[in-house]
């Protein structure tokens, strides 16, 4: 039976949406208590994330990374695998398009080094990613751990690059021996929005076009300058392609089937192991894209990794989860938990709350969002005891659950 | 090289370093290990440490009393934990997820709160080291070597320790031990007989996290005797990887949290002996090992069969 | 027995009678129960009997507190009783053998009886005195059971003794016995037998899940029949023969020959020679395994489960590695190729676990059908698939095997299991294969959709295919089969023509007992 | 019905976690009154009270102290913004700034010398956001307290040119990169270091020092460098042995590398960065001596914190908010050195005599320049 669309708009919308009011709300208790205004504080985050050119800018900014980030993890969700390592594959991408753009990004024209960095930091993330997709394929390692323990590693290597064979000459030579990298080659940066709006010919501002209001906001977003940079059309652009990938290409219905149902699969002649390596492989890479874009885009160098991942590996779950783990929803998802991120900021700013409330409702809200989903099961089978012309049979053996070691077989 | 720093000095001061630094693995790991054994995987360790060391650390420099802090760390353990339970248990949320949202609450939750009630980083006075004095002149602790390593501890470490074989008698020896591992390997047969599998998996989450509350108060009522924001810095992680590391034995789980903290100790000892190890790759080892130890393939046959796996009887 | 004692031997206050009255139990999209009465004495084995889905299962487990009833009530001894949970059934003395053991296979005999009493010291185990009560009990009714072993260390037969074990430990009054026999050799089975009488001579109440007639006849007073979520009706065993039990629970008169027209033989499709399969375990799953099976020729499996027939299918599909020996198919060697490389060689195989294995539950009926050939042309075209092709193709088979779905959108999971049987075994024949497996084709399939998948396969038949039937219902291998491979302990007892075989001579094969060798199929 | 229990449940388990917090807030009331003017203000006084009674001390210091008192120049009225990668309360870095920044306050009034500040802006990009913000909102100076701000500041300055920037540790105003509107500033921090060291020198009575760093970078290894250079050049025999843990917050690794120290003999201890809270905790419990950094960091050990060289940042700040609002808003690098006052050094009464001595000397001589500092390079 075909889903009713308002059930789908419960199922999809209502019940996240109430997990984010209920996190909210929790806030709010918390701030009422410091004697904040709830509302004012969360009307400074609404203005800050939504309300100007600039907040509008560093919303989309920070949703690039969380974009990227949140397909990755969506593509190791439908893979049936769980990617928590997006903050070591993050920052394990960044360090080798750093690399790359440090070592070549003088040479090589400029495109040509944009696209080679963000083809190495998605390798590089992909590596990392691979490493555990192949430990819980072939040795049955659990993959929550592997990444978990990856994330840690990376940070150390990261640190360790940056302070020896990475590390800015600039600072060797001030003997103030700072980690981070030189700055790549100016010609390495990705173009900002201001930039494309000039390559078309556009150069005035709201004011001058005739454009008011919050319309003329989200006018200049777009032409005048502003932090946000070409990586927002790119991760967009991924978005649509990994949709493409997961539900029009036969790699993605073999992705898609492993996931779902690792013996069926099995059965029906794909390669399970394979599948899982390329599931945990490609959402590293996204996860390292997003490192990539990062650096070419935004920082023009790698400095302190934790900064750099700056907790996009575990927001980025939200985002893809809130996004019901379907590639156009995430676009959405992003961009509201980078204004969420970023208003937070505002938040700090504008109320003096420091700025940690944030990061206790993000966990709140990944809290209750998966405990959303036993919800709208239950209301599905519900839904489905209403409608007695879609037979099921109860009395079929329960299905034993998967075990890895038949996986690796 | 100052010539009173002899070999076996240092390889003492290793040995008594690696004990005490084994105390909040030890409480943090084998709390998650009741946790595993009941077939849930709470991967919010971390945050329930974090909120635990916060509010003992502030019951302590406000009454200061550290017994009644060690209560408040197992009253919030326990809250975190029930909380963990209701959302991975009763929700039947993806366990991965919810644990990483339980440490951003921890995370953020007990930096807040640290913000607004005390607000600047001060110390405290902490257990103190025990002396086990036989007279007023003579003491345990003065006995050479051993007393050095083995009579100089906290209680909280001498209670770490402890711990280990009560959670073996927990485990194997009571009625409600023999339910937690049945939970964990086939919770349809423990069903089947009568027992509560939700209940039993509530009570082994929520005697995890307490425990876990006791790990961060180690950290900031024995230890450390100080609060600071994120002050757990991965402790909490390495715990649950401990779990796999000890295949599920609280005896496992202690040699795992031993060799770990004797790690870092002899890191420590590495720099101040002006060896030239890089803290980054010594701070790596610990997880690298863990993955290596994970790969192991005899470790697999000891992981409960329902881990992660949330139970219902199929009906709604 | 004795009428007057109103005790059981282990001192239990036993059930003089249990009945439930117009149970009804609904799961999503179906009727599980639909107002069922039914009744058993103390001293009395009373069979529950029915095909599967019938809802025998159910009923049991809403008497054992596994699941609510939505209407209807218990009756214990004359008081109406509520059963919120198994801990409730079994304090009113009710006990459980469930058809899956319920056994927690990492720890010891005793431990598995304690698991869920009160200790005697409280909050300590005492497992030395639930050994010595084990042991008692053991001894009572001749169980061998060492209380100490593990039970992964355990054989089928002994981990069914524990659970018998485990069921008197607890004071079970009353006993439901779900298909204990399923996993069991003939000789454990007369063994139990004895059990279950002494058990029911000395007061307890016992009811006998089964879709065996044999063992229904060799064991029980009463038999109660369901069909489809009702109850046909109640008699006494002696009153009854073989054919009034099998037309209640059918419905109709069962034909227990179905007409199997004689067809033209062709060439050898599948050689297996000497083949010999070692599980994960280390245990030996098949051995020496030699057949052919020629185009236009429906060869039947036959034996108890568990000896070896999921290995063979497996085998032949790619899915399980060949110790040694070969695999032809077709003239060409296909031992140790993988099961994508089998498919696409000609195999079709329809799985025995056809949720776990035969499809992606929350993938639609469309997607289903290409679960093979995805990566093929037409249904792919370079990496992209092709969903014209895919919707045209599954539209086709939707009318042409009468597959019954809302949609082709619609998710399989949303499907009854007859049609979700129907779509394999759909998907499966539109390959156009060379040698189709059907591993229980009709297992948990209503009476409509067994009847059109067996007159599927005869008609693949005498097209030419080639077919291995494994199948645990004698009468359909029976039916179908032009030969019969029966296998015990993963050997072939014999290969016969099955118009030449009796059931008892097959029966006898099965349990190990006899060996007959008939000669090959001629061509 | 079970579900209504178990909502039930996890409203309670909200409800008591709103109450444990809440509790302690109500509790708190009169002083969390001050959470609009955060609680470091204390710490500030106690700073303040401190300094006070170690001058009693030293007359020489004292004078200089009074005479900087009394030479607050009048200002306009000026708005200030700090990005901190840190908190105020770190104890170190960030509160170091933040504290003289309130001292200021307090002198001229929150009429005159607004603050307002962003804490825990681990991330660059939050921390650009946030500058970009303020410089937006009118703010006179926007200081951009970490050197991996570089980056974004100099993409930022150059659209708000009236709007002063400052950012260190670094010696880079973006002259090369023709921004004007940029300071720079940077702790010398190898001449406490070197102040220090000798103290430290003095004190010993093991012959071993210990000391914890976070990383050898920046700040930290300027101390480093200067306070191994004092041990050195008072007493080349004692033992220096330097640790790090490699990271800035690591709490429980600083202290247990200040635990290794003590095993390892060392009966003076020192070390930089907020993680040091850990290592003053286990020289409390020991009672051995600590030499602080950057902050007044005795209220994680009142009695063993025997000596701290404050980062006072009020003289740099006065001269960038007198040189923005006489039209120069940038080019310039600042230095805190013991001469500009830019480090105070505070001494505990009970310190002996000749250690003060030799350490006031040391002073002295860094500020007429007499001493010479020389950093051994290290491996």
């Amino acid at each position: 039976m075909n889903r009713r669309w308002s059930d789908r708009l419960i199922d999809n919308l209502l019940y996240p949406l109430a997990a984010v009011l209920l996190a909210f709300l929790f806030g709010a208790v918390i701030l009422l208590l410091q004697g904040v205004n709830p509302l004012e504080a969360y009307s400074s985050m609404v203005t800050g994330a939504f309300g100007s050119k600039n907040g509008l800018a560093d919303t989309l900014v920070k949703a690039v990374p969380l974009m990227l980030v949140g397909l990755g993890i969506a593509i190791a969700f439908r893979g049936g695998v769980i990617n928590i390592g997006a903050e070591g594959q993050l920052i394990v991408g960044a360090l080798f398009t750093t690399w790359i753009g440090v070592q070549l990004g003088e040479q090589l024209p400029g495109a040509i080094a944009i696209i080679l960095g963000l083809v190495g930091g998605a390798l590089a993330g992909g590596v990392w990613g691979g490493i555990s997709g192949y430990l819980k394929a072939k040795m049955d390692v659990n993959e929550i751990l592997s990444t978990v323990m990856l994330n840690a590693i990376a940070i150390q290597i990261a640190f360790l690059l940056l302070r020896g064979p990475m590390i800015d000459p600039a600072e060797l030579a001030a003997g103030t021996n700072i980690p981070h990298s030189a700055r790549l080659p100016k010609t390495t940066d990705m173009p900002r929005f201001t930039d494309l709006a000039q390559m078309l010919g556009i150069t005035g501002g709201a004011d001058e076009v005739g454009i008011g209001g919050y319309l003329g906001e989200i006018y200049n977003v777009l032409v005048q300058p502003s932090r946000l940079h070409s990586g927002f059309i790119f991760a967009v652009i991924m978005a649509i392609l990994v949709y493409i990938f997961l539900w029009r290409t036969t790699i993605g219905y073999r992705i898609r089937a492993v996931g779902l149902n690792r013996h069926a699969s099995r059965y029906a002649g794909m390669n399970v192991p394979r599948t899982i390596v390329l599931s945990m492989t490609l959402s590293g890479m996204f996860a390292g894209l997003a490192g990539a874009v990062e650096i070419l885009g935004l920082h023009h160098r790698m400095f302190e990794p934790t900064a750099v991942s700056a907790g996009y590996g575990f927001t980025g779950i939200v985002v893809a989860l809130f996004g019901k783990l379907h590639p156009l929803g995430i676009i959405p998802s992003s961009i509201l938990f980078g204004g969420l991120l970023v208003g937070g900021d505002k938040m700090q700013r504008a109320m003096q709350v420091p700025q940690v409330l944030t990061v206790a409702i993000v966990g709140l809200i990944i809290l209750f969002v998966v405990s959303t989903d036993y919800l709208v099961r239950r209301r599905q089978n519900r839904r489905l005891s209403a409608e007695p012309d879609s037979l099921t049979t109860p009395d079929e053996p329960a299905s034993p659950s998967i075990t890895s070691a038949e996986v690796s077989a | 090289m100052n010539g009173e720093l002899t070999t076996i000095a240092i390889i003492l001061g290793i040995i008594h370093q690696g004990i005490r630094l084994a105390t909040p693995y030890l409480f943090a790991a084998l709390g998650e290990t009741f946790s595993q054994r009941s077939g849930v995987l709470n991967l919010g360790v971390e945050g329930i440490m974090l909120m635990g060391a916060f509010f003992s650390f502030y019951v302590a420099s406000e009454t200061g009393n550290l017994w009644l802090a060690l209560l408040a760390a197992i009253i919030i353990g326990v809250l975190m934990g029930l909380f963990m339970a209701v959302v991975s248990i009763t929700f039947q949320a993806e366990q991965g997820i919810s644990g990483i949202g339980l440490y951003l609450f921890g995370l953020g939750m007990s930096s807040l709160l640290f913000k607004t009630m005390i607000g600047s980083v001060t110390g405290i006075t902490g257990f103190s080291e025990l002396q086990f004095c036989v007279t007023d002149s003579f003491c345990l602790a003065d006995i050479p070597v051993l007393g050095e390593i083995f009579f100089s501890h906290s209680i909280l470490t001498y209670g770490a320790f402890l711990l280990v074989p009560i959670s073996v008698w927990l485990l194997k020896r009571t009625t409600w031990g023999l339910k937690v591992r049945s939970v964990g390997q086939n919770p349809e047969a423990a069903d089947s007989v009568g027992v509560s599998v939700n209940r039993a998996r509530y009570a082994a989450v929520i005697l995890g996290s307490a425990l876990a509350g006791i790990a961060g108060a180690s950290l900031s009522i024995s230890l450390l005797n100080v609060f600071q924001e994120n002050m757990i810095n991965g402790i909490g992680f390495i715990a649950v990887a401990l779990v796999y590391f000890g295949g599920w034995s609280p005896v496992g789980v202690m040699f795992g949290a031993l060799l770990f903290s004797t790690i870092s100790a002899l890191q420590l000892w590495g720099q101040v002996l002006g060896l030239n190890i890089s803290s980054n790759i010594s701070v790596m080892l610990p997880y690298i090992l863990t993955i290596v130890a994970l790969a192991i393939p005899f470790r697999r046959a000891a992981q409960p069969a329902a881990l992660t796996k949330p139970f219902s009887r199929g009906e709604n | 027995m004795s009428e007057k004692s109103n005790l059981l031997p282990s001192g239990l206050e036993r059930i003089e009678s249990l009945q439930m009255r117009g149970i009804v139990k609904r799961f999503p999209g179906v009727l599980a129960s639909d107002h069922v009465d039914f009744d058993v004495k103390a001293g009395e084995i009373h069979a529950l009997l029915g095909e599967n889905g019938a809802g025998k299962s159910t009923l049991m487990k809403i008497l054992y507190g596994l699941y609510q009833p939505d209407e209807g009530e218990i009756i214990l001894n004359g008081r109406p009783i509520t059963i919120n949970s198994p801990t409730d059934s079994l304090e009113y003395g009710i006990g459980m053998i469930h058809q899956h053991f319920m056994l927690v296979d990492n720890i010891t005999v005793a431990e598995n009886v304690a698991l869920g009493m009160k200790s005697s010291r409280g909050f300590r185990l005492d497992l030395d005195v639930v050994s010595a009560r084990i042991e008692e009990l053991a001894e009572k009714y001749g169980l061998q059971v060492n209380p100490r072993a593990i039970i992964s260390k355990l054989a089928v037969g002994q981990r069914q003794r524990v659970e018998i074990v485990k069921a008197l430990y607890r004071g079970a009054a009353l006993l439901v016995l779900d298909e204990p026999t399923a996993v069991l050799t003939p000789q454990e089975v007369d063994d139990v037998f004895v059990i279950f009488r002494q058990m029911a001579a000395d007061g307890h109440a016992l009811i006998f899940i089964s879709h065996k007639l044999d063992e229904i006849f060799a064991l029980t007073d009463r038999v109660s029949v369901l069909r489809d979520g009702r109850m046909v009706g109640t008699v006494n065993t002696a009153d009854v023969t073989k054919a009034d039990l099998a037309n209640m629970m059918v419905g109709r008169e069962v034909l227990l020959e179905r007409v199997r027209p004689p067809s033209q033989l062709g060439d050898v499709r599948l050689k297996m020679d000497q083949v010999n399969v070692v599980n994960d375990d280390g245990q030996r799953t098949l051995k020496d395994f030699s057949l052919e099976v020629h185009s236009g020729e429906i060869v039947g499996v036959a034996g108890i489960s568990g000896n070896g027939q999921r290995s063979l299918a497996r085998t032949i599909a790619g899915l399980r590695a060949v110790e040694s020996g070969k695999i032809w198919l077709d003239g060409r060697d296909v031992t140790g190729l993988s099961p994508a490389e089998m498919f696409n060689s000609g195999l079709s195989y329809i799985p025995e676990e056809r949720m776990h294995d035969g499809v992606v539950k929350d993938f639609s009926v469309a997607e289903n059908m290409i679960l093979q050939d995805y990566i093929r042309a037409p249904f792919s075209k370079g990496i992209f698939l092709d969903f014209k092709t895919i919707e045209q193709h599954a539209g086709q088979l939707i009318s042409d095997f009468r597959v019954k779905t809302p949609s082709q959108e619609t998710p399989a999971k949303n499907l009854s299991g007859g049609n979700i049987q129907k779509l394999i075994l759909a998907r499966e024949l539109a390959r156009e294969p060379r040698f189709l497996i059907a591993a229980q084709p009709t297992r948990g399939v209503d009476i409509g959709a067994t009847e059109y998948i067996h007159n599927q396969l005869l008609q693949q038949r005498a097209n030419g295919l080639a077919t291995l039937l494994i199948s645990e219902d004698l009468d359909e291998v029976k039916a179908l089969s032009d030969r019969i491979v029966v296998l015990f302990g993963g050997e072939i007892m014999g290969i016969v023509n099955s118009d030449e075989v009796t059931t008892e001579e097959l029966g006898l094969m099965m349990a190990g007992e006899r060996r007959m060798e008939m000669p090959q199929a001629t061509a | 019905m079970k579900k209504k229990w178990l909502l039930g449940i996890l409203i309670l388990v909200l409800g008591l976690l709103l109450v444990a917090c809440g509790g302690d807030t109500a509790s708190d009331e009169e002083p969390a009154a001050e959470a609009d003017t955060p609680a470091a203000e204390t710490t500030e006084d106690e700073a303040v009270a401190d300094s006070a009674e170690s001058e009693t001390m030293d007359d020489e210091t004292m004078d200089d102290e009074a005479m900087m008192d009394g030479d607050y120049p009048d200002i306009e009225p000026v708005r200030i913004a700090l990005v901190m990668p840190s908190t105020t309360t770190d104890l170190a870095w960030s509160q170091s700034m933040y504290d003289s920044l309130k001292q200021l306050q307090d002198h001229y009034g929150a009429d005159n010398f607004e603050i307002a500040f962003t804490e825990n802006m681990f991330n660059v990009t939050d921390a650009a956001a946030a500058i970009r913000d303020y410089a937006e909102s009118g703010y006179n100076l926007v200081i951009a307290h970490g050197a991996q701000y570089g980056t974004s500041l100099f993409e930022i300055a150059p659209d708000f040119p009236e709007t002063s920037f400052a950012w260190g540790t670094t010696t880079n105003t973006g002259e090369e990169e023709g921004v004007t509107n940029v300071f720079a500033y940077e702790p010398r921090a190898e001449q406490g270091g070197y102040v220090q060291g000798v103290l430290a020198a003095h004190m010993t009575e093991a012959g071993i020092i210990g000391l914890v760093g976070p990383v050898d970078a920046g700040d930290a290894k300027l101390h480093v460098d200067g306070f191994t250079a004092g041990v050195r050049d008072t007493d080349p025999d004692i033992q220096m042995n330097i640790s790090f843990t490699g990271s800035f917050g690591d709490t429980a690794l600083a202290a247990e590398a200040a635990n290794t120290h003590l095993q390892a003999g060392a009966d003076v201890l020192t070390g930089s960065s907020q993680q040091v809270v850990g290592a003053i905790g286990v020289a409390n419990e020991a009672k051995v001596p600590w030499l602080g950094i950057q902050a007044d960091q005795s209220p994680a050990g009142e009695d063993v914190v025997v000596s701290t060289i404050l980062y006072d940042w009020v003289p740099t700040l006065l001269e960038m908010i007198t040189s923005n609002q006489a039209g120069e808003y940038g080019g310039r690098v600042l230095q805190l050195t013991l001469a500009n006052h830019g480090q105070v050094f505070l001494y505990d009464e009970d310190l002996p005599a000749d250690a003060v001595e030799a350490a006031l000397a040391a002073e002295q001589g860094i500020i007429d320049g007499t001493i010479e500092i020389v950093a051994d390079p290290r491996n």
